[in-house]
């Protein structure tokens, strides 16, 4: 019994470690190269693991420099605008919705649930011309047309863990809520949310990083003014990625990353103990 | 359920729902029904304003094309190989995390989700480093270590996808594990203990109580994850492109081509309808044999 | 960093003009393209720029000067835009396409067949387009008609370590001589060269070499000729390489940013193929032991391994797609003239290292370097083996049938190299794919009917779709 | 004027195919600092009614009349109305505080006002020092005083009260009620407060309404229904043990069960028209005597400390008979039972009416 | 040889920095076929006592013997017990079948035996025609007879429940004990019962254990607990309404409280060493009647139906006492109280201990 626990605690710690290390071991790379000033993947030693030399070049030119109207910290300040944004409209959305299949009388419930759950499976390479042109079209090519590109995915799936989330909270908490003065919407606004707080932040956190890391759709939406880019666009553009014609500086798109990886990885473990409630709804007692 | 029952409200929640309506057939609806249309046209560079409808030729290219069932094949191996190893790998991770008496829980947990929590973009191109043979770091210092043999995805289809499948994993297993744990911590260990009780091992208690209480929960995860793998190429365009020769490649990957390489906007407006159309079945056998809209009734 | 002595200054270093056409001022040039005074209300015109971050420090210089010069021309650069035109498309599709767009030749000539951009010949008297270096106007055009202007010209060449390579090979016998001694001796790589992860672009030289060509014309007809012992003999040569010699690396990716180059930085493998967009890199890594070639001659054939002579350069869309007014589309001209003139080529080459297309830039940087003008020294002799090489190129086919070869070469090169088909195959796969390819795109005639489409059918396929999302309407199509 | 008013409340719930008639016509007048307790089972509607007065369903016919005034149209927040929810429905994410001062807050009462009104409150139920804790460190005994204080601090005078105490322990509870009722005495606002526990019901309600089938089958002061309920289902329902209902037949001056015969109270001579009755006694009215004068089997001893029930069999009825804590009986014995004729009551067999209510 | 044995357990939960010692030695010999109640107020450690007998927790001091063997390290399943856990944890994926089926699959018993078996079960507890329902579709009173019928079908001879009625209405709950009480006179298990309701744990128990302070305050037959509680903690937490206890002093032949006096009864004479006392009586065996010898004024009077009880204010004392029902009184009334002076009990002061059973 007590030799049976120490085996299974042993055998547990044993894969934890190991995982923790295969998780670590690619962001300590990529950590490493940001902080190289000869950037290079692939041909290192096994004792170039732990670098002699440490240079901040990489960070200095990315905080510093400036491209031509748009700066990193500039980018980076974009990102988290329109991210945020995305995040709080995704956030609404995705209540809403929940609490409207939850709580509200809906006609066919089941059928536009699925509906527009369905709707989400169609890839992006089907929508992203069409979408590029209808956007063109209503001259939505800017900040509020990608908020209103990115919300509805996360949204979508959000809503679905929102509405368990909130069919197990009771409904009394509303109604004492409206019995002591609030509108319907009032009290979704402050208790429904608050008390949803872990798909709440779920939501949060799946549709900041969504729109924090895109690439594609920002770019094809900012791409005319360099001062409105988003960090990602920016970080490609400097590191040289988007043009053959010049060598890749992998120590920048290191070095950008990193940067961009702080306030997501804040994020992500400011919301652990949220985000491990997050889809304890979906679980066993129904 | 007593408590959507009796929370139930005569209002009018057509209003609370508007807006992902309105946004779902903003950003989805038309531009599918714009796609679909012109999966029936000829529209590609050439006829970029010019085109015409052609009915189904595009679908017959795609049909007779000759690898149409090699990709149909690859997707496959693609999306179930990812899901059903990260999944496990999830699973796993959440059920050590899981247990009572282990402790810096949630210590781990925060490194565990890093991978998660970094900018995919690099993460992907820093594994395409990393599998590099015999220079990387798996093959030159992490795979001699475990005494496996090294892997080379240029010269075999095999090594492809296990270098594709394993990046896609260590991309991934944090959002499953994030998901099962949480899903765990909210089965009553009562069940367990009167299991226990009556004599169950470790195994009985496993398969007779956990999975069949994670049963919504995989069910879920399952078929958006499947949905989202399916849909997902970064991985392949940037590890294997496809290659060896077409064997690593997926329709969406193949769709991409045609839209971006070729701009074949029309073929590639087919294949990724063809696409969802499997995805749409598959989805909805999922969803008929796990229950998981029914508590939307 | 380029060395700071050759960085211009815009008022010293400006290169004599001579030659039919006098531009260098700002009237000149207004007339050149019909106007006769400036205009009373200013013009703003769109640039996409994909210029890369040094080059645009030249550029900005030259846009700086532009908009003195005229002050009327307001121009709006949108920065940061990736080369292939797929962005361009879109956005001319959403009749939102810039007036002047920065590409590669074959980029253009695609948009060009696309009826997306304009004929410049219609718009500039043919004088202007002698002001470049034939071969790389000869890249922007297609027939009589030139859709664009060029500000550089690119192409491949041998980069080698002077540390393990004593001389440049100037044949392959040599060349496999030379990796030889350097796997015995040196125990690094003679080669690297990422065959496998290859879309033909480097690969299309030794196939010249071995005497392939890419395209014949059958009946009038533009056709593949990818299946041939040219091919069969390119690729064996290569295996030959890689898998019996063991003296080239097959890379997983190509380029100072992948596999191939970070060896050679690394000192870890003494030669590879690359062109000088990557020189800096190289610059960087090896210093004085880098050294420049042209491609050696294929022994078996006689004949000079040929890279593509590529141009990058400037064009103008169709107003259809940019919505242009006619005073607008005469500032693009201008601007385009402008930035490809020899003092803004010449920028960029001190800057970049880019290799000038206008002539006269061209032959201020040949001079520059026959007088070993570059600091350091021994960056004259790499420039001098960068520009040896541009006598032995080849025409970048840039007509649309082009665009398909890409592919089509890859998937059956990635599947020879990694030993699963033999080279017969590989060559009749690639030439079989890209006739498909054509075929599916309407650029070769094919079997491939218009299929009618019955509105009925249209009806039936809504209704399926339908009938799996919505379940009342599966009911109801049951009960019919 | 009644102060809450409830005219022929109808409330139907449709569920996919079935549809539910919860409430089948509620009247209910209930005068201003009364405390009426709607007493019924489980899955009666009793929370339907509260949530219809609050205004948090609407009812489908009937008026809702407060104050005088027709409320149909008032939506929750104009009402005026405090409520104590049946899971008190204590914010997790505020503190006690907080959660008091919700709803002044609401309201934009001055910051300083608050503090002073939920102080007053807090210390009127001795939660005065536990304002900074979360709802998670408090027992259950707390979070009802919290769910009170703030039904209270609005100073509502209309207080609604679902099963206020039904979480806490037998102990608490009862100190509870006592509490309960001292502050309705003191504060004087009317409570409307359901249950489905009698004990409670009795010991708070100065009015009592049973609920049963969607009616309210009556309404009264609670001991006057406890002693000569108005038909069986309440005679049945109220009291523990409830009040013992024999099948009899009225033969002459007789009255006859199970083969045994009593006299036939003089009170009900004349009134009585139909031959088979229901006679109810309640088991505190039963004796078990030598002196008795029906024979029965000693069933079943439940001993509950402070009294024992004897189940006791006669013919094919249990009498259950209330007796003394310190009787010692074993089963099987055989016993007598005496009634107290004047405490017995006879039903209609058919409707179930009392008999001297109907008639008398 | 006892059945079940407990012998001097220890448990010490570590939570963060703060340990907390839930059970501080107990002790407790259980015969074959008893019925014991565990009561004591929640958190007291009764669900942690249940758990270390079914070996699911490990004490940390002490021993745990079942059918007279050490079963310390046995693991669960080898001990051979039943339980029905506190929220019955019925497993909400299965149908009722196979629920109960469960313990037997787990066992490899033949399907035909299984069923044979669960079939039986079901039928003793009425549930046989619910047996293909889902857990979430059967109403509270159901799934704790699916809880028992799982605990039953494994024929254990030791079967622990965990409040396993707290979950139901109060009329339910009533018919639910009763059943409980006649299946296990039927079957004969030993069965440990954990429970905070009194009245549940007097009903149901043949033995009964009072839990407080980590430690078995008592342990006895129910009714001889009830009627001489061994300490003044027992006598305060035993009976709705509880004991009075009045803080008394001895005064050679007199008992003196609140500036009143009584007769010290015989039978203390001389046993009492120590003159703070305190004297104890229960409600009912205090009569409110003219020829009382001690006077007091109604504080409240608390209607229940079948009995009042009258709070009296005597002194700076509240004394309560069970009243005949009909008994109309006024709050100021004044009152004479009468004890029943062969009930009384008196408790050390200081200790608490009964100053009869300690000393006699
Ligand atoms: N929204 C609803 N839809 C359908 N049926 C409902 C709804 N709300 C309540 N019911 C049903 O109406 C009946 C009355 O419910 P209500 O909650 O008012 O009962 P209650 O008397 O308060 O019960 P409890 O004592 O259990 O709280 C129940 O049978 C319940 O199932
Ligand atoms: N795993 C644990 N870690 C720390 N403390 C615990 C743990 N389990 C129980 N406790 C504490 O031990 C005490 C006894 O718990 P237990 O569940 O045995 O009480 P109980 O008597 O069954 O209560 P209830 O009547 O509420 O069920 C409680 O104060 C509880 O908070
Ligand atoms: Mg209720
Ligand atoms: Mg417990």
């Amino acid at each position: 019994m007590k030799l049976f626990k120490y085996i299974r605690l042993a055998i547990s710690y044993a894969i934890l470690i190991f995982m923790v290390l295969f998780s670590v071991f690619p962001l300590y790379y990529i950590i490493m190269t940001s902080l190289s000033n000869a950037p290079n993947l692939i041909s290192l030693d096994v004792s170039d693991l732990f670098p002699k030399h440490i240079y901040f070049t990489a960070y200095r030119e990315l905080l510093t420099a400036n491209y031509y109207g748009g700066s990193f910290p500039l980018w980076i300040r974009n990102s988290i605008i329109l991210a945020s944004s995305t995040a709080l409209i995704s956030i609404l959305l995705a209540m809403l919705t929940g609490y409207a299949l939850s709580r509200l009388n809906i006609p066919a419930k089941k059928t536009l649930a699925a509906f527009i759950y369905i709707v989400t499976f169609f890839p992006y390479t089907a929508t992203a011309v069409p979408l590029y042109l209808m956007f063109a079209k209503f001259h939505m090519l800017n900040y509020i047309g990608l908020i209103i590109a990115y919300t509805p995915g996360t949204s979508i799936f959000a809503a679905f863990l929102a509405k368990l989330a909130i069919d197990s909270i009771p409904p009394s908490y509303e109604e004492i809520a409206m019995v002591d003065g609030l509108s319907r919407f009032q009290v979704f606004l402050r208790i429904v949310m608050r008390l949803a707080l872990p798909i709440v932040a779920l939501t949060a956190i799946l549709s900041f990083s969504g729109a924090y890391l895109d690439f594609a759709l920002a770019y094809a939406f900012l791409l005319p003014h360099i001062s409105e880019w988003t960090a990602t666009i920016g970080l490609y553009y400097a590191a040289g990625l988007l043009n053959y014609a010049s060598a890749p500086a992998y120590n920048l798109f290191a070095a950008g990353s990193v940067i961009m990886g702080i306030p997501l990885t804040a994020l992500f473990i400011a919301s652990q103990r949220m985000m491990t409630r997050a889809y304890s709804t979906l679980a066993g007692v129904k | 359920m007593t408590s959507s029952k009796n929370g139930k409200n005569e209002d009018n929640g057509f209003l609370y729902i508007l807006p992902i309506l309105i946004l779902t057939i903003f950003v989805f609806i038309l531009p599918l029904v714009y796609a679909l249309y012109i999966s029936f046209t000829n529209m590609n560079l050439f006829h970029l304003f010019n085109y015409n409808i052609v009915g189904l030729k595009n679908y017959a290219i795609i049909f007779e094309c000759g690898y149409f069932w090699e990709l149909i094949k690859n997707t496959l191996i693609w999306t179930l190989g990812s899901l059903v190893t990260m999944m496990s790998l999830g699973f796993l991770l959440a059920l050590i995390l899981n247990q009572r008496d282990l402790k810096g829980k949630s210590i781990f947990y925060a490194f565990l989700i890093l991978p998660w929590a970094f900018p995919g973009f690099i993460s992907l191109l820093i594994w395409q480093g990393l599998w590099v043979d015999p220079y990387g770091m798996m093959n030159k210092l992490i795979l001699p270590m475990l005494h496996l043999p090294r892997i080379n995805s240029l010269i075999s289809t095999t090594d492809a996808w296990i270098e594709l499948i394993l990046t896609n994993d260590w991309l991934s297993f944090p959002y499953f594990m994030t998901v099962f744990y949480s899903s765990l911590q909210s089965i009553p260990h009562e069940l367990y203990d009167l299991a226990e009780l009556d004599g169950a091992g470790t195994l009985t208690k496993f398969f007779r109580i956990t999975l069949p209480s994670l049963k919504r929960t995989i069910a879920f995860v399952f078929i958006t994850s499947f949905v989202f793998t399916w849909n997902n190429f970064y991985p392949i365009f940037i590890l294997t492109g496809g290659g060896p020769g077409i064997s690593t490649e997926t329709f969406i990957v193949y769709a991409y081509e045609e839209a971006f390489d070729y701009s074949n906007f029309a073929l590639a407006s087919a294949w990724s309808v063809i696409s969802t159309i499997f995805v749409i079945i598959l989805g909805l056998i999922v969803i008929k044999y796990t229950h998981i809209l029914d508590s939307f009734s | 960093k380029p060395p700071s002595s050759v960085t211009p200054t815009t008022t010293s270093t400006k290169p004599s003009v001579s030659g039919p056409l006098n531009i260098t001022n700002a009237t000149d040039l207004m007339k050149l393209v019909g106007l006769n005074s400036t205009p009373s209300s200013p013009v703003t015109i769109t640039v996409w720029n994909s210029y890369s971050t040094s080059e645009n420090q030249a550029f900005n210089q030259t846009l700086a000067q532009f908009e003195k010069e005229f002050p009327w021309i307001h121009v709006d650069v949108t920065y940061g835009v990736g080369v292939g035109c797929s962005q361009f498309e879109e956005a001319a599709k959403g009749h939102d396409a810039p007036i002047v767009y920065r590409d590669t030749s074959n980029s253009g000539g695609a948009l060009f067949c696309a009826g997306l951009l304009l004929n410049l010949s219609e718009y500039l008297p043919p004088q202007v387009f002698s002001l470049y270096l034939n071969c790389s106007i000869s890249d922007w055009s297609i027939g009589k008609a030139v859709y664009g202007l060029p500000d550089d010209i690119n192409y491949i060449v041998m980069f080698y370590n002077k540390q393990y390579v004593p001389y440049a090979p100037n044949t392959t016998c040599e060349m496999v001589k030379i990796a030889e001694e350097v796997n015995t001796t040196d125990h690094v790589w003679g080669i690297a060269y990422g065959a496998s992860d290859e879309y033909g672009y480097r690969f299309a030289a030794w196939f010249a070499g071995f005497g392939g060509q890419i395209f014949t014309t059958q009946n009038g007809q533009v056709v593949p000729a990818l299946n041939s012992t040219a091919m069969v003999d390119a690729l064996n040569f290569w295996y030959n390489l890689t898998y019996d010699l063991h003296i080239n690396y097959l890379a997983p990716s190509t380029g100072a940013g992948g596999a191939e180059g970070e060896l050679f930085e690394a000192g870890k493998a003494a030669i590879i193929f690359d062109g000088p967009w990557d020189l800096n890199a190289y610059l960087q890594a090896l210093g004085s032991n880098l050294g420049a070639a042209p491609l050696p001659v294929v022994s078996q054939t006689g004949i000079r391994a040929e890279p593509f002579l590529g141009a990058t350069g400037w064009m103008i869309s169709n107003p259809s797609v940019s919505g242009a007014t006619p005073l607008q589309i005469k500032a693009a001209l201008i601007f385009i003239l402008f930035v490809t003139n020899c003092q803004s080529d010449y920028r960029l080459w001190c800057i970049a290292h880019d290799i000038p297309a206008n002539k006269i830039a061209y032959n201020e940087a040949m001079a520059e370097l026959k007088a070993g003008k570059l600091t350091p020294s021994y960056l004259n002799q790499i420039m001098e083996g960068i520009l040896e090489q541009a006598q032995y190129t080849q025409k970048f086919p840039n007509i649309p049938q082009m665009a398909y070869y890409w592919n089509s070469f890859h998937t059956a090169a990635s599947e020879f190299f990694a030993q699963q088909i033999n080279a017969q195959t590989a060559a009749q796969t690639m030439e079989s794919n890209f006739i498909n390819c054509l075929k599916k795109n309407g650029l070769l005639s094919s079997s491939f009917e218009i299929l009618p489409l019955p509105p009925a059918l249209i009806d039936a396929i809504l209704l399926l779709l339908s009938v799996f999302m919505i379940p009342e309407i599966k009911y109801k199509v049951k009960a019919l | 004027m009644a102060h809450v008013k409830l005219e022929d409340i109808w409330k139907i719930y449709k569920e996919k195919k079935k549809t539910v008639e919860v409430l089948r016509g509620i009247n209910l007048e209930i005068e201003k600092g009364d405390f009426v307790v709607i007493l019924g089972p489980s899955g009666e509607g009793k929370t339907t009614i509260l949530r219809i007065i609050a205004g948090l369903l609407k009812q489908d016919k009937g008026h809702v009349y407060l104050r005088g005034k027709l409320a149909d149209d008032m939506s929750p927040k104009d009402r005026n109305i405090a409520m104590v929810p049946q899971n008190y429905a204590v914010y997790p994410f505020m503190n006690v505080f907080d959660n008091i001062a919700f709803p002044l807050k609401i309201e934009h009462v001055p910051k300083e006002e608050i503090r002073k009104r939920v102080l007053e409150v807090a210390e009127m139920l001795k939660i005065d020092n536990l304002l900074d804790r979360k709802p998670s460190q408090l027992s259950g005994g707390q979070l009802q005083r919290v769910a009170i204080a703030r039904a209270l601090v609005k100073n509502a005078d209309i207080i609604l009260m679902d099963e206020p105490l039904s979480n806490l322990d037998a102990q608490v509870r009862v100190l509870a009620r006592e509490e309960l009722k001292e502050l309705q005495q003191k504060l004087g606002p009317t409570i409307i407060y359901v249950t489905h526990d009698q004990a409670e019901a009795l010991s708070l309600a100065t009015k009592l309404a049973l609920l049963h089938d969607g009616k309210i089958q009556a309404y009264g002061d609670p001991l006057e229904l406890y002693g000569q309920p108005n038909n069986s289902w309440v005679a049945s329902f109220l009291g523990n043990p409830a009040m013992n209902l024999i099948r009899s037949e009225i033969a002459g001056e007789k009255i006859e069960f199970d083969g045994q015969a009593i006299p036939l109270p003089e009170r009900f001579k004349g009134i009585i028209n139909s031959n088979k009755v229901i006679l109810g006694i309640r088991p505190e009215n039963i004796e078990i005597s030598q002196d008795g004068d029906i024979e029965g089997v000693v069933e079943l001893v439940e001993k509950l400390g402070s009294f024992t029930i004897t189940h006791v069999r006669v013919g094919n009825d249990i009498i259950k008979v209330i007796d003394k804590a310190f009787i010692k009986r074993e089963k099987g014995e055989k016993v007598k039972l005496k009634f107290d004729y004047s405490r017995i009551e006879l039903f209609d067999a058919e409707s179930g009416v009392n008999l001297m209510i109907k008639n008398g």
